[in-house]
C-alpha cells in the first residue's frame, strides 16, 4: 500500500499528468450531460410509476441520450427568415460556455483542479450568468413573439435569483476568509459533511440555484404549457440540442459542484477517517450526485410559480433573508465556532 | 396575483408620456400545448400582462348537426361519442334517451343500473383527465401519470364491456347494445378502490400545494350569476357556488335513487373548480357502488322494434355530463333519421365566457384559467 | 346468481375550506413524500412489444370476415354510416338435385373490402350482419406506410378470422331477451352448427385460434395441450355463435363451399391421420405460410387448423 | 359558504303545470300559446316580441330564468325557419323553450345578446348557419366557418358534399349508386 501511495504521489508531482487531468475535467462534461439527462429520464419515469426508456443500448435503455444526441444532429437545421442568422447561430455556443467555464474553479479533489484561482467563487458566479446573455439573444433573433416573452422573462428572472445567490455565496466567503475554492473547502475541515453554520444559506442558494438553471418550479422562461419553450421555440436539431440541454445540464452540474464545494465540504469525506487522497473526487462525485437527484426529485414534484411570484419571492423573502444571514455569520464568526 | 385595476392597465398602455409603448397581439394556438385540441385565443398583451383574449373556435368544425341528419338512430350513436372523445357513454345517453321518450320505449331496470354504472365510469374516466393535464399545464408533469394509471384500470373495464376505449357506441334506444360480461363488477370495483385510494395523492400533489395554491387561489374567479347568464354549467358552475346538477334538477335514469353529494365551491376561482373536479370523483365512486349493490337481474335490452322510426314530435333531452350540462333538442318528422337534432354541449357554454376571465391578468394566469375551465375542443366545435 | 360481494368504501370528501388554507411549506413536504414512495414502488407499465396486455374478446381491433359464411346481401354496405365496405358479387345459378325443378339462383362473393382508413369502428356491419360473416378482433398492429394498404381486401379480411376469440361468458345475472329461446350452452360443440346440405361443419381451428398461445410450432411438448385448448374454445365458438346469432334463414344460404374454395387454403389428408403426421402436415403448412410471408400469427393459426384437420379427418374449408 | 351540501331539488320547485301558468300570466299577450311537454314548457312568439318576453323570463321575481340554456334555429323548408331559445331557472328548477317563426326570405330578429350575453355565440352560430340576422349583435361574424365561406349550412336547401362526391358503396342496383344513393 504505502508503494502505491508514493507512486501515486509521484505522478501527481508530474505538471503533464496534472495537465491531463486538468483537461479530462473539460473533456468528461459533455459526456456528463448525457449521463446527468440520462439519469433525470430514469428518475423521472420512476417517480411516475414508468420504467422510463429500456431499449436503446440493450441494458435499460443506457445509451438513450447518446441516440437522442445522434437523433438531433441527423435533424434539419432551420433558421427563421427574419431572424437574426449571426446573432441565432452564436447562442448555443454562448450558453453552454457560461455553465462550462465555471468548472474551471470547481476543486474535485485538492489537485483535481483546473486552476485555483483567488477569486474562484467570483469567477464561478460571474460565468455562470454569461448564459443567461444567450437566451436573451436566442430571444432578440428568433423574431418570435412567444421568444420575446421568454428572453423578457429570463432577464426578470436573472435580476431576481442572481442578488439572493452571491449574498448566500458571500456568506461563506466570510466564513472562509477566502475566495479561492480549496480554500473554501479546507476551512470546512471542522463539519466534514454539512457547513451547518450556513444552513440558510445552503437553501437560499439552492433556491437561487434552481432559478438560475431554469428548473421547475422557476422554468418560467421555457414554460411549454404557455409559452413553449420560450426562447428557444424556434431552434431546432443540434442548435436545440446545445442550447438547451446540453446548456441546462451543464449549469445544472456546475452549480450542484458548486453547492458541494459551499456548502458540503467539498471533497472531504463524511468522517475525518476516510480522509484518503485518492478517495477524494468520489466524496465530490457522490456528494454532487445526491444534489442533483435531490433537485430532481423536487423538478417532479411541483408545479410551476408565476414569474411575478418568483420576483415577489426573490426580493421581498430572499434577499431580507440573504441579509438577515450575512449578520448571522458576522455574528459567528466572532465566536469560536468558525 | 389579483387584478390589476383598470387605470393602471390603462395608463401603462398609454405610456403616460414618457416612453411610447404597443401592445403585443400574440396567437395563442390554434396549435398550443395548453389548449388541448385545437383552439386559437387572441390575446392583446401589455407586457405579459393581457388587455384581452378573445377565444376563437372552429378549427375542429365537423358539422355534426348536418351529418346526423343524415343518418338514422343506431348510426347517430356512433356520432355522437365524437363530440366530447372523453365521456363517450354521457354523450349517448341523452340521444337514446330523447329517442324512448318520444317512441314511450321502456327501458329495463337492468338497462337502467348499467348505464348509470358506465356514465359514471366514464365521468370519472374524464375527471381524471383533466386532473392530471391541469397539472401538465401549471408544470407538474407527475400528476397526469398517476391520473393514467388509474383511468387504465377503469378503462380496461369499459374496454371488456363495450369492446372500445374511448368511442364506446354502446348505449341503444331501448337500452344497452349488450349485456356485460362476467367479472365486471369485481373490474369496476377493483378501479374505484384504487381510485379512492390515490385521491389523497392528487390532493397532495396539487391541491395541497404551496405553489398550486400560489398559481389558482384567487385567480380566474367568475361569478354565479354571470356563469348562469352564460350557461355555463358543469364543475365550473359548481365550482361558483351554485349547486346546480342536472342529475338532481331534472332527474333522468336512475339518478333519484341514488345517495350522493354535490360538491360547490366557494369563491368561484381555479382552485375552487379543480376542487369540485377532484370531489365529483369520489361522488360518481359513491354512486358506481350503490348502482353496483343494486344490480338487478334482468334483460338489457327492451321491446324495440326493429327500425327506429320515429313519430312526430319534438323533445329537448338533457344530461349532466362530465363537463356539464349536454342536451339534445331533437325534432323529428316521423322519418327514420332525425330532421333536426340542435346540440347544446357544455364546453361550447363554458369557453364562451372566457374573455370575461381573461382581462388583466397575466399570460400564466391565462393557462391555469383555461386549464380549470376543463372543455374538449371537439366538444366546443362539434 | 353469485353476487358480488361489495365492500363499502371508505369515501370522505376533503373540505374545501381546510385544503385551501395558507400553509407553509407542509404541502411542498408532502408532495416531495408522494413522489419519493412512487420512485420506491415497482412501476406499473406494460414494456409493449415485448410484453403485451391481453384484450377483451369484444375489443373493436378490426374486422375479420367468414368469407362462406357472406351470401352478398351488402346490409352491412347498406348501414355503414362511413360508407367504407365495397362488395362485389354475382349470382350463378345451382343445379337442381331432382330433375324437373328449378335451378336455384345464389350470390357469390366477387370482392370484399374495408377501407379502415375510413372505418370509424362502430361495428354497425358486425352487428347486422345476419348470416354471422364478419366479427371483431382484437388485433390491432396494421399501421400502414401508405394510405391505400389500409384497405384490407377479402384475403386479408379472411386471415383476421384466426384471431377471432369466442365471445366472454356474460354475467350470470343477464337474462338477454335473445337468450330466451336458446338451446342449452352445454350442447355437443359439433351438433349444433346450423349446416345445411350435409355439409361439413366449419373446421373448428378456423373459428377460434386463441390469440394468447403463439407458442414455436416445433415445440412438441406443448402441442397437444394447446390443440385440446383450441378444441374447446372453437367448440364454445361456434355454439355462441349459434346463440347470439339471428338463426340464418337455410333457404337463402345454400353457398356450396365446392364453387368458393379459399384459394390460399392448403388441403389437407382426406382421411384421419395419426398425431405424429398430424403435426407433420402442421409443420409444413407453417413453413410454407411462413415462405410466403403470411404473418406469423396467421400462419400459426392455419398451422392448428391443418392440424385439427388432418387429426378429424376432414378436409379444408374447400372440402 | 359550506363546502360540500347535500342537495335535495330545491325547495322552491314548481310543478311545470303550474309555471306554464305563471308564464301564461306574466308574459300576458307578449306570447302566443304556452304550452307543457315532456315537463317543458313551450312558449311560441311573435318575432317582435322577442326581447320583451326574454326579458320578462329572466327578470320577473316569481320567474327568474337566470341561465341560458341554448338557441338556435330549425329549416322548416316551405313554413319558414324558427327559432329556438330555451332558458331555465335553476331556483323554480323549469325549463322555458321559447318558439319564434320568421319567413324563409331575409329572416331577422332582434338579438337578446342585451338580456343574456351568453347568447352572443349561440346567435353567431345561428347566424352563419341558417343566414338569420341578429340585429343588434354586437359582433356578428362567422364562428365556425371560415369567412368567405358562402352558404347557410344547415338549411335544407345544403346538400352534403361527402354523399354527392361518392357513389354510395351499399347500391344493389346500379341507379342507386349514381347520384349519392340515399340521402
Amino acid at each position: 500500500m504505502p508503494d502505491l501511495l508514493q507512486l501515486l504521489e509521484t505522478l501527481l508531482a508530474n505538471p503533464w499528468v496534472i495537465l491531463g487531468i486538468k483537461l479530462s475535467v473539460l473533456l468528461i462534461l459533455l459526456p456528463a450531460t448525457l449521463v446527468v439527462g440520462y439519469v433525470e429520464l430514469k428518475v423521472m419515469a420512476h417517480i411516475q410509476h414508468r420504467l422510463g426508456p429500456m431499449y436503446p443500448g440493450g441494458f435499460h435503455g443506457w445509451a438513450q441520450t447518446l441516440a437522442d444526441g445522434i437523433k438531433f444532429i441527423q435533424k434539419e437545421d432551420i433558421i427563421p427568415r427574419a431572424a437574426d442568422r449571426m446573432v441565432f447561430a452564436a447562442v448555443p455556443f454562448l450558453t453552454m460556455m457560461g455553465a462550462a467555464l465555471a468548472f474551471v474553479v470547481i476543486p474535485v479533489g485538492p489537485q483535481w483542479i483546473i486552476e485555483d484561482l483567488e477569486v474562484g467563487i467570483f469567477y464561478a458566479l460571474a460565468v455562470s450568468s454569461i448564459g443567461v446573455i444567450g437566451v436573451l439573444m436566442a430571444g432578440w433573433a428568433s423574431a418570435n413573439k412567444y421568444s420575446l416573452v421568454g428572453a423578457l422573462r429570463m432577464a426578470g428572472q436573472l435580476i431576481a435569483y442572481e442578488l439572493p445567490l452571491v449574498l448566500a455565496a458571500a456568506a461563506v466567503v466570510m466564513q472562509a476568509g477566502s475566495m479561492s475554492m480549496v480554500d473554501i473547502v479546507e476551512s470546512q475541515r471542522p463539519f466534514w459533511l454539512f457547513n451547518w453554520p450556513q444552513g440558510l444559506s445552503f437553501v437560499i442558494f439552492m433556491v437561487a440555484a434552481t432559478a438560475e438553471v431554469v428548473r421547475p418550479p422557476f422554468d418560467m422562461p421555457i414554460a411549454e404549457a404557455e409559452i413553449i419553450t420560450g426562447a428557444f421555440t424556434e431552434y431546432s436539431g443540434m442548435r436545440f440540442a446545445f442550447g438547451l440541454f446540453a446548456a441546462e445540464y451543464i449549469a445544472f452540474i456546475a452549480l450542484s459542484a458548486l453547492a458541494t464545494t459551499l456548502f458540503l465540504g467539498g471533497y472531504l469525506p463524511p468522517i475525518p477517517a476516510l480522509d484518503w487522497e485518492p478517495l477524494r473526487p468520489l466524496w465530490f462525485l457522490l456528494k454532487t450526485s445526491s444534489i442533483l437527484f435531490v433537485l430532481m426529485w423536487v423538478r417532479w414534484t411541483y408545479p410551476r410559480l408565476r414569474e411575478d411570484q418568483l420576483q415577489r419571492f426573490a426580493w421581498k423573502v430572499l434577499v431580507p433573508l440573504s441579509l438577515a444571514n450575512i449578520f448571522f455569520v458576522g455574528a459567528l464568526k466572532l465566536t469560536p465556532i468558525i | 396575483m389579483a387584478k390589476i385595476p383598470d387605470e393602471l392597465t390603462k395608463a401603462r398602455v398609454t405610456g403616460a408620456g414618457t416612453l411610447r409603448t404597443e401592445e403585443m397581439i400574440l396567437n395563442v394556438g390554434p396549435q398550443h400545448p395548453a389548449t388541448h385540441g385545437v383552439l386559437r385565443v387572441i390575446v392583446t398583451l401589455d407586457g405579459e400582462r393581457i388587455v384581452e383574449g378573445e377565444p376563437v373556435i372552429g378549427y375542429m368544425h365537423r358539422g355534426h348537426e348536418k351529418l346526423l341528419e343524415q343518418r338514422d338512430f343506431r348510426q347517430i350513436t356512433n356520432l355522437l361519442s365524437r363530440m366530447d372523445w372523453l365521456s363517450g357513454i354521457n354523450n349517448e345517453i341523452p340521444a337514446s334517451i330523447a329517442v324512448e321518450k318520444l317512441m314511450e320505449l321502456e327501458v329495463p331496470p337492468r338497462a337502467q343500473y348499467l348505464r348509470v354504472i358506465l356514465a359514471e365510469i366514464n365521468r370519472i374516466l374524464n375527471h381524471l383527465m383533466f386532473t392530471g393535464s391541469f397539472g401538465l399545464e401549471l408544470g407538474a408533469s407527475t400528476p397526469v401519470m398517476y391520473a393514467f394509471r388509474e383511468r387504465e384500470l377503469l378503462q380496461e373495464a369499459m374496454e371488456m364491456v363495450t369492446g372500445g376505449r374511448m368511442h364506446f357506441g354502446f348505449i341503444r334506444p331501448g337500452g344497452l347494445k349488450e349485456d356485460v360480461p362476467k367479472g365486471f363488477a369485481e373490474r369496476v370495483l377493483k378501479g374505484i378502490r384504487q381510485l379512492i385510494k390515490y385521491i389523497p395523492d392528487y390532493e397532495n400533489l396539487l391541491l395541497g400545494n404551496e405553489i398550486f395554491k400560489q398559481r389558482t387561489v384567487d385567480v380566474g374567479i367568475l361569478d354565479p350569476e354571470l356563469a348562469l347568464e352564460y350557461g355555463v354549467s358543469g364543475p365550473i358552475l359548481r365550482g361558483s357556488g351554485v349547486p346546480y346538477d342536472v342529475r338532481r334538477t331534472d332527474p333522468y335514469l336512475i339518478y333519484d335513487e341514488f345517495d350522493f353529494d354535490i360538491p360547490v365551491g366557494a369563491k368561484g376561482d381555479a382552485f375552487d373548480r379543480f376542487w369540485v373536479l377532484i370531489q365529483e370523483m369520489r361522488e360518481s365512486a359513491r354512486i358506481i357502488e350503490q348502482a353496483l349493490e343494486g344490480l338487478p337481474p334482468g334483460s338489457h335490452l327492451g321491446q324495440v322494434p326493429k327500425r327506429l322510426t320515429l313519430p312526430e314530435g319534438e323533445i329537448y333531452s338533457r344530461a349532466e355530463n362530465p363537463l356539464g350540462e349536454l342536451g339534445y333538442y331533437l325534432i323529428s318528422n316521423g322519418d327514420a333519421k332525425p330532421y333536426r337534432m340542435k346540440i347544446r354541449t357544455p364546453s361550447f357554454s363554458n369557453v364562451s365566457v372566457a374573455p370575461h376571465l381573461l382581462k388583466g391578468i397575466y399570460v400564466p394566469d391565462m393557462i391555469a384559467i383555461l386549464g380549470s375551465m376543463f372543455f374538449v375542443v371537439g366538444d366546443i366545435d362539434r | 346468481m353469485a353476487k358480488t360481494e361489495i365492500v363499502k368504501l371508505d369515501i370522505d370528501q376533503t373540505p374545501l375550506r381546510e385544503i385551501k388554507k395558507t400553509t407553509l411549506g407542509t404541502g411542498l413536504l408532502k408532495g416531495l413524500q408522494i413522489t419519493m414512495r412512487h420512485l420506491l414502488s415497482r412501476s406499473v407499465t406494460v414494456q409493449y412489444p415485448d410484453e403485451k396486455d391481453v384484450l377483451p374478446a369484444r375489443s373493436r381491433g378490426v374486422i375479420a370476415l367468414k368469407e362462406e359464411n357472406c351470401t352478398v346481401c351488402m346490409l352491412c354496405a347498406k348501414e355503414c354510416p362511413d360508407w367504407c365496405i365495397y362488395i362485389d358479387g354475382h349470382k350463378e345459378f345451382r343445379q337442381p338435385a331432382q330433375e324437373g325443378k328449378r335451378a336455384k339462383k345464389y350470390n357469390v362473393l366477387d370482392r370484399f373490402a374495408i377501407d379502415y382508413a375510413l372505418c370509424m369502428y362502430c361495428g354497425i356491419c358486425v352487428e347486422v350482419c345476419p348470416y354471422d360473416a364478419l366479427f371483431w378482433t382484437p388485433e390491432y398492429e396494421y399501421a400502414e406506410h401508405d394510405i391505400t394498404h389500409l384497405t384490407h381486401e377479402m384475403d386479408r379480411l379472411s386471415d383476421w378470422m384466426y384471431t377471432v376469440l369466442p365471445p366472454d361468458e356474460l354475467d350470470p345475472a343477464a337474462t338477454g331477451p335473445e337468450f330466451k329461446t336458446l338451446p342449452q350452452r352445454t350442447a355437443p360443440a359439433v351438433a349444433t352448427p346450423p349446416a345445411s346440405d350435409g355439409e361439413q361443419p366449419t373446421p373448428a381451428g378456423e373459428v377460434a385460434a386463441p390469440k394468447t398461445d403463439q407458442g414455436e410450432p416445433t415445440d412438441p411438448a406443448a402441442v397437444p395441450e394447446q390443440e385440446a385448448k383450441v378444441t374447446e374454445e372453437a367448440a364454445e365458438a361456434i355454439d355462441t355463435d349459434v346463440a347470439t346469432g339471428e338463426a340464418a334463414p337455410q333457404e337463402e344460404a345454400p353457398q356450396p363451399k365446392e364453387e368458393a374454395p379459399t384459394p390460399s387454403e392448403p388441403q389437407a389428408e382426406a382421411t384421419a391421420v395419426s398425431e405424429e403426421e398430424a403435426e407433420e402436415i402442421g409443420r409444413k403448412v407453417y413453413e410454407e405460410e411462413i415462405g410466403k410471408g403470411s404473418d406469423p400469427r396467421v400462419a400459426e393459426g392455419r398451422r392448428k387448423a391443418a392440424v385439427l384437420r388432418a387429426r378429424k379427418g376432414t378436409r379444408g374449408p374447400g372440402g | 359558504m359550506a363546502t360540500t351540501k347535500r342537495f335535495p331539488r330545491s325547495s322552491e320547485r314548481v310543478e311545470p303545470e303550474a309555471f306554464s301558468e305563471r308564464v301564461r300570466s306574466k308574459l300576458g299577450n307578449a306570447a302566443g300559446e304556452v304550452q307543457v311537454r315532456f315537463n317543458q314548457v313551450i312558449v311560441s312568439a311573435e318575432p317582435g316580441r322577442i326581447v320583451d318576453i326574454m326579458s320578462t323570463l329572466k327578470g320577473d321575481p316569481e320567474l327568474r330564468c337566470d341561465y341560458f340554456t341554448f338557441l338556435s334555429a330549425v329549416d322548416l323548408q316551405e313554413e319558414g325557419l324558427e327559432v329556438i331559445a330555451a332558458v331555465s331557472s335553476t331556483r323554480f328548477e323549469n325549463t322555458v323553450i321559447v318558439k319564434v317563426a320568421l319567413p324563409s326570405e331575409d329572416p331577422s330578429l332582434a338579438s337578446v345578446t342585451g338580456v343574456y350575453a351568453g347568447a352572443n355565440w349561440h346567435e353567431r352560430e345561428c347566424a352563419e348557419m341558417f343566414g338569420i340576422t341578429f340585429e343588434g349583435h354586437p359582433n356578428l361574424v362567422k364562428l365556425y366557418l371560415p369567412e368567405d365561406f358562402e352558404g347557410h349550412p344547415l338549411l335544407k336547401s345544403f346538400k352534403l358534399a361527402s354523399r354527392t362526391y361518392k357513389p354510395w358503396p351499399g347500391a344493389t342496383e346500379p341507379d342507386e349508386a349514381a347520384g349519392g344513393g340515399r340521402s
